[in-house]
């Protein structure tokens, strides 16, 4: 079970090196909260207690509602409706995202031998963490970076399901990431973003340096 | 005794407070001054009455961390608190007269007075301290002030600059002493001097880094070649009276440690010392060589000193030989040499230095080549460079004769003691000094004919002499210091004589009769040479006063209208000899050949830059500069970068943990 | 038992207070007296050497702890009593909302900071450290103009995704105490005392990726460049709070890390690990030092230079680790003295070029003069302190014959020296060619300079006289590494 | 430890010497004369001239000052002093000690600095030449007298010259050749300090091309007449010190060793005018080079000795 959802979250990934919408990222989101609560729910099925059930649903509440919400508001807010296709479009990035799929499945594979995970999620929790930095590396929009920071969590997830690191909080610790990041890179940052860059709004900002 | 000494330092302490209370600057100056040259006299009182009744004083009093500070004054010590009193005396006298230019010039001078005093102080201070970490901060105390001191006029770039290389210098050198004092303390466990002293047993591996080390770091601020280059640099930038100290006392520091590298490893490997050979002779050719080429007063006399540190690395050289060779009587000599020569080169530098100032105060321009006839304006600068010149280019009988010929004869006696092609050596590196002695003289008779003799090339504000007053006492002083040296070295020498006997263990009334007495007899024989002069000049005054004298133009081999420019100039008296130095010296030279049949025009440019400092420290420079360079685009400004670089550390740490 | 109230419940209550409170000087003298109760409790737990919590508790006091509160608490009080020499230059409309942020932002940072050093639990360690960012934003954002904007967006950014890195650290070592069997947890005291049943693998890889996630707060290269942008454009004070006791927080979490893995047999490893970013770290500041523009800049380089030196100190051990450990209470002296002495040039002269820095010493004597002197200390110039911590590191290098890293440690240190020097030299001695002269009326004597000058002198009785309520500690911390002196 | 020579003939022929230098430059003049087919003046030419000298007014320059008043007496006296350290055939030196030969260098290099001061001192641009050269020269004659000096002081291992002289061994095969192949760089070093041909030309009438007469151009009466006899004392002590160097009688029999003596001065003089008739003056560059080759013979005579004993 917690293997099929897995494989899905691998297919979002590849979905979202194709895709160059702001829009589809979003729902790339949504649709990542949901697998991320399943595979979390899934996994922690046989000694089910309150806590996972509080920890899923915050993270159902978090991704799938307010987060994405908001940032429709915001893309709508900076109106990057009518220019929302991030620059630099490049065939490479699906061949470079697969390919970390690959690598990560087979690096969890070897690290199968070394110690008790599981290896299809723990992989796909590598290749989640990996694929949202290379997002962040490969797109120019704030906004996108904000996405592949929270597949990176999404990752982060993933990764202590495939640990089955059964650690009292540990991972749900990363809820408050999520806290964090609704409340200042997009509370803050994006709000003031509008009156200080009037035009180019959302736009990496590279002024300062050495 | 040491009551006196100890009352000196206060009385520098005082002189460093007054700024705070005195307002008038002109005033502020002569008393700072007058202060130093009152604690100094203290000081010199206390060191000259130990050293002549060899009494050593010892103190330790205990502090925690950094245990009992250790505080003495051995032979060495006393020596160079001697030569350092002295020539501070004679610097804070000239430096009221000199200062009272820049006074009248609203120059603020306060912070320049403070430090100046405080380089005093700290180099006091280095030498009598005998622990480790006290001994460090003193160093960078010293090197600090003596920045403070140099950069004066730090309104103009060039001494700015000049002052940057100072610091630069004298700030590695103290990384090289940390580390040398680190090891030292690493393996005895003690910071204190008597007892790394006390050790013995080095592996050969452990003494080869702290003789490297300490070598580099105490010949840094030597200016052995090739870390001279922030001599000729500095010097120029300072005002006189510093530039002047620097070369005579600051200079010196290095020789200090370098005893006292004599003091920790009495075993030490016969290696080092044919090293410290070549660096001393290296150092005294290039130099010289070098000096001979420069078109500026203060820059020529920095790389005499280069080339006089040379030579007394020369005479350090042989008494580490002699040392490995169990010859004490080659170590006294070697260190005799070396120690009066440090003596010596600290009084006529000081006074070339002194004297250039004073020419630099008449016309405000150090260029050789528009000075000249300057003799018969400045009369005592005049005579006072005059005898400084001979001296330095150790000519009898003047001081520095006395000190190269202890060198010679070591090295003569060295070849004796040892077999096999050694005597070659030794002779080559006598021939060497003979060399050095042949450039110097035609070094100085370009700089003292060019600059005082002939006519003046250079048409100056018409007014009467600057010479300071306060620098008569001060130029009159040293020269007779210079003249009684030469003439009567017995009572000097019996000064270095406690040290010599620390070293090589000869006592010092055996000392008198092997090193002093032969030089003692000496003075006859430049008795007569004045006495033979004397008889002649009176004989040829008395017949000049029947036959007559007549005053008439300069022969012109017939040309009439000779005008001052066409004498000759200092770059044509040395542009020879400079040519045969090539490719070592870098000579620059620009001219615009003639070209049509009619006169027009003409230009006729040479300039002499350093090897060293442009092939190898400043290209260092632009190198590292180049190569950082390489690593700039780190800060690129742009997240995503940011955000692969972690990505790419965590890789590449991963991969050091579990595949390296 | 009055410190856990002195140094939790004072700040608290000072956040609501000054939250609430309209007045900046009412604020001010609040934030005054959290920090003067906050370094007694500090000195008292310093001198007592006695833990206030309950042992196995999630909060506790180590010497560790106590060292780092005393750093944190003594740059806090520095940075409170320049505070309001600092806001009442800004009184332009637009700063008013970070004006009224101020003191509750600067209370609950150091509310935070407390937590994250007396935390003993990594999971709880792991959430004050968010937090510490979270009081630092507003902080960080004072001016509200573009660069800060950009500032705060690229550290809230870098640091929060460094804390995810954080996070697998943590969880990594969670795995590597379930070899401890049932009584495993997250404790710092527990996995000390399993060091040998811990699964070497796991807390490999949670020492690598606690490093990486850590470095982007202590500005460990390459993780750096957002903590140099931040410490340059964040005003005077709230630059003196980052580089004199943020970083060196983040550094206590590094060391916690460190503590665990040398009591398994990746001691070796975290060491060489150490080393290694060090040394970088060294190396990427020379780079910057060696020919900078802006001395703000300047000096932010310069610290992650420091807080180099010192994690390639700590890696190196022995005498080189005490050395690191004063080097990072000598470091935050130094730079609290630069950073305000920066601030007020850069407010004065309307400047950050160092070229364009004229009549620094005619125009402002005393921040001029303090400023050298700040230069002089933070190169390691004797008697500062920074001298005698790097002879201690030098020391131990040598002493673990590790020429090879001596070898770099000292010309990285000298081509800095060098950079520096030719920058402050310049900002010192760059005469002031404008007409202006005689107009300026002459800078008068601040309490900032007093501070300055009061912690440049500190450090040299306390290198010297070694005061055992220091060296104690720092002799127990020593033993908990397995370093004997 | 200096000793001043009891004897008193060694202070008698000091005398004599100051008296009879003139003579050998006297002579050499004679010589060249003979050998280039003309009868030549009379042998006791110079005499007559320094006394002509004497007699006249000194005229100096407006320019001058001090130096170019105090120098002759100076290059004089110290040329004489410098005598005083020679031992004069089986005569002991007047003044002896270890090391006097460098005492000697010096005293000679001491009169130069003056020499050329004077010459700078009268702002004439063809004496500062003069000056320039002297200069230039004398940093590649100094070396050729130490190397030969010392590498005698090595191998006698006596540091005086009274002493080097009686301590060659005459007997060994390898003395007599290692002390005729010094004794033929001193004579190059003689050639270039008495400003002989090839080096320069005593008897010139174009500044351009001299060295030590046009040092002196201003020079006049007095002066002129000190600065000329010191030039033949300097002649003079350099042909006593080779022809004592060539000198195996030494005092074992005074009345051969006077003899060779004096035979070897006369051989000197006949091949110093020899060469002035033979050769041509070099180009001022090539003095240099002359000098190094002496200095080259010097270095190989001394390998040679060091390796075949």
């Amino acid at each position: 079970m917690t293997n099929a959802l897995s494989i899905l979250f691998c297919l979002t990934l590849m979905y979202l090196a194709v895709t160059t919408r702001l829009s589809s990222y979003v729902l790339i989101l949504v649709f990542e909260g949901i697998l991320v609560a399943g595979v979390y729910t899934v996994s922690f099925f046989e000694h089910f207690s309150a806590t996972h059930l509080v920890i899923a649903g915050a993270v159902l509440l978090f991704r799938t509602i307010l987060i994405p919400s908001y940032m429709v508001k915001i893309i709508r807010d900076l109106d990057m409706g009518h220019r929302d296709r991030t620059h630099r479009y490049h065939p490479g990035f699906l061949l470079q995202i697969s390919g970390l799929i690959m690598v990560a499945l087979l690096l969890s594979y070897q690290f199968s031998h070394m110690t008790p995970v599981l290896v299809i999620p723990l992989g796909t929790a590598l290749a989640g963490i990996f694929s949202g930095g290379l997002l962040i590396v490969r797109r120019r929009l704030l906004l996108a970076h904000v996405v592949g920071f929270l597949i990176i969590e999404n990752g982060l997830f993933l990764l202590g399901v495939g640990l089955k690191a059964e650690m009292p909080w540990v991972i749900e610790l990363g809820a408050f990431l999520d806290l964090f990041v609704l409340v200042f890179l997009m509370g803050i940052a994006m709000n003031h973003l509008k009156s200080h860059f009037p035009e180019g709004a959302g736009e990496d900002l590279t002024t300062l340096r050495d | 005794m040491i009551g006196f000494f100890i009352l000196g330092l206060i009385i520098h302490v005082a002189a460093m407070a007054l700024p705070a209370v005195q307002r008038h600057d002109g005033q502020l100056n002569r008393a700072v001054n007058l202060l130093n040259t009152v604690a100094l006299v203290l000081g010199l009182i206390f060191s000259v009455h130990s050293l002549l009744t060899f009494q050593l004083w010892d103190t330790r009093f205990p502090l925690p961390f950094v245990g009992t500070i250790h505080l003495a004054c051995d032979g060495i010590t006393l020596f160079f608190l001697f030569t350092f009193q002295l020539l501070s005396v004679a610097g804070s006298v000239y430096a009221i007269g000199y200062l009272e230019h820049y006074v009248k010039g609203g120059v603020n001078i306060r912070w320049h007075l403070v430090s100046f005093t405080l380089l005093i102080l700290s180099l006091q201070l280095i030498l009598v301290v005998q622990h480790a970490l006290v001994f460090l901060t003193a160093w960078e105390l010293m090197a600090v002030s003596a920045y403070f001191s140099i950069v004066l006029e730090k309104d103009k770039p060039e001494v700015r600059r000049g002052g940057f290389w100072y610091f630069v210098a004298t700030h590695a050198s103290a990384l090289f002493l940390y580390l040398f004092f680190v090891v030292l303390h690493d393996r005895t466990g003690s910071w204190d001097f008597a007892d790394i002293a006390g050790q013995s047993g080095w592996d050969s591996g452990t003494l080869a880094l702290l003789l490297v080390s300490g070598f580099l770091g105490f010949a840094i601020k030597a200016g052995f070649m090739p870390f001279h280059s922030w001599l000729p640099n500095a010097h120029p930038a300072a005002p006189a009276h510093i530039s002047g100290l620097l070369s005579a006392i600051n200079i010196k520091v290095g020789i200090y440690g370098i005893m006292r590298m004599f003091m920790f490893f009495p075993t030490g490997p016969e290696i080092f010392g044919w090293t410290l050979l070549a660096a001393a002779l290296i150092s005294a050719i290039g130099g010289v060589w070098y000096a001979l080429a420069q078109h500026e007063i203060k820059r020529l006399l920095a790389y005499h000193s280069v080339e006089n540190v040379g030579i007394i690395g020369l005479g350090l050289a042989m008494a580490w030989l002699g040392r490995c060779l169990g010859a004490p009587s080659l170590v006294a000599l070697g260190l005799a040499g070396a120690l009066l020569h440090t003596l010596n080169h600290a009084i006529f530098k000081a006074l070339l230095f002194f004297g250039a100032g004073n020419v630099y105060l008449e016309t405000h321009t150090g260029e050789i080549d528009k000075l000249g006839g300057l003799a018969k304006t400045l009369p005592v600068t005049g005579v006072g460079f005059l005898i400084g010149a001979v001296s330095i280019c150790g000519l009898p009988p003047f001081n520095g004769f006395i000190s190269e010929f202890l060198i010679y004869k070591s090295f003569f006696q060295g070849g004796n003691l040892m077999g096999g092609l050694v005597p070659l050596v030794l002779l080559v590196s006598a021939v060497g000094l003979a060399f050095v002695g042949g450039l110097a003289v035609a070094c100085f008779t370009k700089l003292y004919g060019i600059v005082f003799l002939g006519e003046k090339r250079l048409k100056l504000p018409e007014q009467p002499g600057h010479e300071a007053v306060s620098s008569y006492p001060v130029l009159l002083g040293l020269a007779t210091l210079c003249v009684w040296i030469g003439f009567a070295p017995g009572v000097v020498l019996s000064l270095v004589a406690p040290a010599i006997s620390q070293i090589s263990g000869i006592p010092t009334a055996q000392l008198g009769g092997e090193l002093i007495a032969p030089l003692g007899g000496l003075t006859p024989v430049f008795a007569l040479l004045l006495a033979m002069t004397l008889l002649i000049l009176g004989i040829k005054v008395w017949t000049q006063k029947r036959v007559g004298v007549r005053l008439l133009e300069t022969w012109g081999c017939g040309y009439q209208s000779v005008t001052a420019r066409m004498q000759y100039t200092a770059s044509g008296f040395a542009e020879e000899l400079i040519q045969l130095g090539q490719p070592m010296l870098g000579l620059k030279l620009r001219w615009k050949p003639i070209a049509q049949v009619l006169p027009e025009p003409r230009m006729f440019k040479s300039h002499c830059f350093d090897q060293i400092e442009e092939g190898l420290w400043v290209r260092l420079n632009r190198t590292i500069g180049r190569v950082l360079m390489l690593l700039r685009w780190i800060q690129s400004g742009n997240i995503r970068h940011y955000v692969l670089y972690i990505f790419a550390a965590l890789i590449v740490y991963l991969i050091i943990a579990f595949v390296w | 038992m009055f410190t856990i109230p002195l140094l939790l419940a004072l700040p608290l209550l000072a956040i609501g207070f000054t939250a609430r409170s309209r007045s900046l000087e009412k604020s001010h003298l609040a934030t005054l007296a959290t920090a003067m109760g906050h370094l007694a409790a500090t000195f008292y737990l310093l001198v007592a050497q006695r833990n206030p919590f309950a042992a196995n508790m999630w909060f506790g006091i180590d010497p560790l702890g106590s060292f780092f509160l005393l750093i944190l608490s003594h740059t806090f009080l520095a940075v409170a009593l320049y505070s309001p020499g600092f806001l009442q230059r800004m009184q332009k409309p637009e700063y008013s909302a970070s004006r009224r942020l101020y003191y509750p932002a600067l209370n609950s940072y150091l509310l935070a900071n407390t937590l994250v050093i007396i935390t003993q639990h990594f999971s709880l360690l792991w959430v004050v450290l968010e937090l510490t960012t979270f009081s630092l934003a507003p902080l960080i954002y004072f001016y509200r103009s573009k660069e800060s904007l950009e500032v705060v967006w690229k550290y809230l950014f870098l640091v929060s995704l460094g804390l995810v890195f954080l996070l697998i650290g943590i969880l990594a070592l969670g795995l590597a105490a379930k070899g401890a069997g049932e009584h495993a947890s997250l404790l710092l005291a527990d996995l000390m005392r399993d060091g040998a049943q811990l699964d070497p693998l796991w807390v490999k890889v949670g020492f690598v990726f606690a490093l990486v996630g850590i470095s982007a707060k202590i500005g460990l290269a390459p993780m750096h460049p957002a903590d140099i942008d931040a410490t340059s454009n964040a005003p005077g004070p709230v630059a003196a709070l980052m580089a004199g006791s943020l970083r060196s927080t983040a550094m206590l979490v590094l060391l916690r890390f460190y503590e665990v893995a040398s009591h398994t047999s990746v001691r070796e490893f975290s060491q060489r690990l150490l080393m290694i970013a060090g040394a970088f770290s060294l190396l990427v500041s020379a780079v910057y030092i060696w020919r900078s523009r802006d001395y703000k800049r300047l000096l932010a380089y310069s610290s992650v230079e420091h807080l180099g030196i010192i994690t390639l100190s700590t890696g190196v051990g022995g005498a080189a680790m005490l050395g690191a450990l004063l080097h990072t209470l000598f470091n935050s002296f130094g730079k609290i003295a630069l950073f305000f002495m920066a601030g007020r040039i850069n407010r004065d002269l309307q400047t950050r070029e160092i070229s364009s820095v004229q009549g620094l010493m005619t125009r402002l004597p005393w921040s001029g003069f303090a400023f050298g002197l700040a230069f002089f200390y933070i190169v390691g110039t004797p008697p500062s302190g920074i001298f005698f911590s790097e002879l201690l590191m030098l020391q131990g290098m040598v002493h673990a014959q590790n020429w090879v890293l001596l070898g770099i440690f000292l010309v990285l240190l000298m081509i800095i020296f060098i950079g520096m020097s030719r920058a402050v030299l310049r900002m010192l001695q760059n005469p002031w060619r404008s007409a202006a002269s005689a107009s300026e009326p002459r800078e008068r004597f601040h309490l900032a300079h007093a501070v300055s000058f009061y912690v440049l002198a500190v450090s040299l009785p306390i290198a010297i006289f070694q005061p055992d309520f220091l060296f104690g500690p720092l002799r127990s911390i020593l033993a908990a590494f397995g370093f004997s002196l | 430890m200096v000793t001043f020579s009891s004897n008193p003939v060694s202070w008698l022929l000091f005398l004599t010497v100051l008296g009879g230098a003139p003579l050998l430059s006297g002579i050499v003049n004679k010589f060249k004369a003979r050998m280039a087919g003309r009868f030549g003046a009379s042998v006791l030419q110079p005499y007559f001239d320094l006394v002509k000298l004497a007699r006249k007014e000194s005229v100096y320059s407006r320019s001058s000052g001090f130096i170019t008043r105090l120098a002759p007496s100076l290059v004089w006296s110290t040329t004489a002093l410098a005598l005083l350290l020679l031992p004069v055939g089986p005569f002991f030196a007047a003044i002896s000690f270890d090391g006097d030969f460098i005492l000697l260098a010096y005293l000679l290099g001491l009169g130069r600095f003056l020499q050329i001061l004077a010459a700078l001192d009268v702002a004439s641009s063809f004496e500062g030449m003069g000056a320039s050269r002297e200069a230039r020269f004398a940093v590649f004659a100094e070396p050729i007298f130490f190397f030969t000096f010392g590498s005698m002081a090595l191998v006698t291992g006596r540091f005086s010259l009274q002493s080097i002289v009686s301590g060659i061994a005459w007997d060994k095969p390898l003395f007599p050749i290692f002390m005729i192949v010094s004794s033929i760089s001193i004579f190059f070093l003689m050639i270039t300090e008495c400003s002989r041909m090839p080096v320069d030309d005593p008897n010139t009438h174009l500044e351009l091309t001299m060295i030590h007469e046009v040092m002196i151009l201003d020079a006049s009466g007095f002066d002129l007449m000190l600065y000329q006899h010191a030039a033949s004392l300097k002649l003079l002590l350099y042909a006593f010190l080779i022809s004592s160097l060539l000198n195996p009688f030494g005092r074992l029999n005074p009345v051969a060793g006077v003899t060779l003596f004096a035979g070897v001065l006369v051989v000197l003089a006949a091949c110093l005018a020899a060469i002035e008739i033979l050769m041509a003056r070099f180009r001022l560059v090539l003095v240099p080079q002359f000098l190094l080759y002496a200095t080259v013979i010097g270095v190989l005579n001394i390998l040679i000795f060091t390796f075949s004993r």
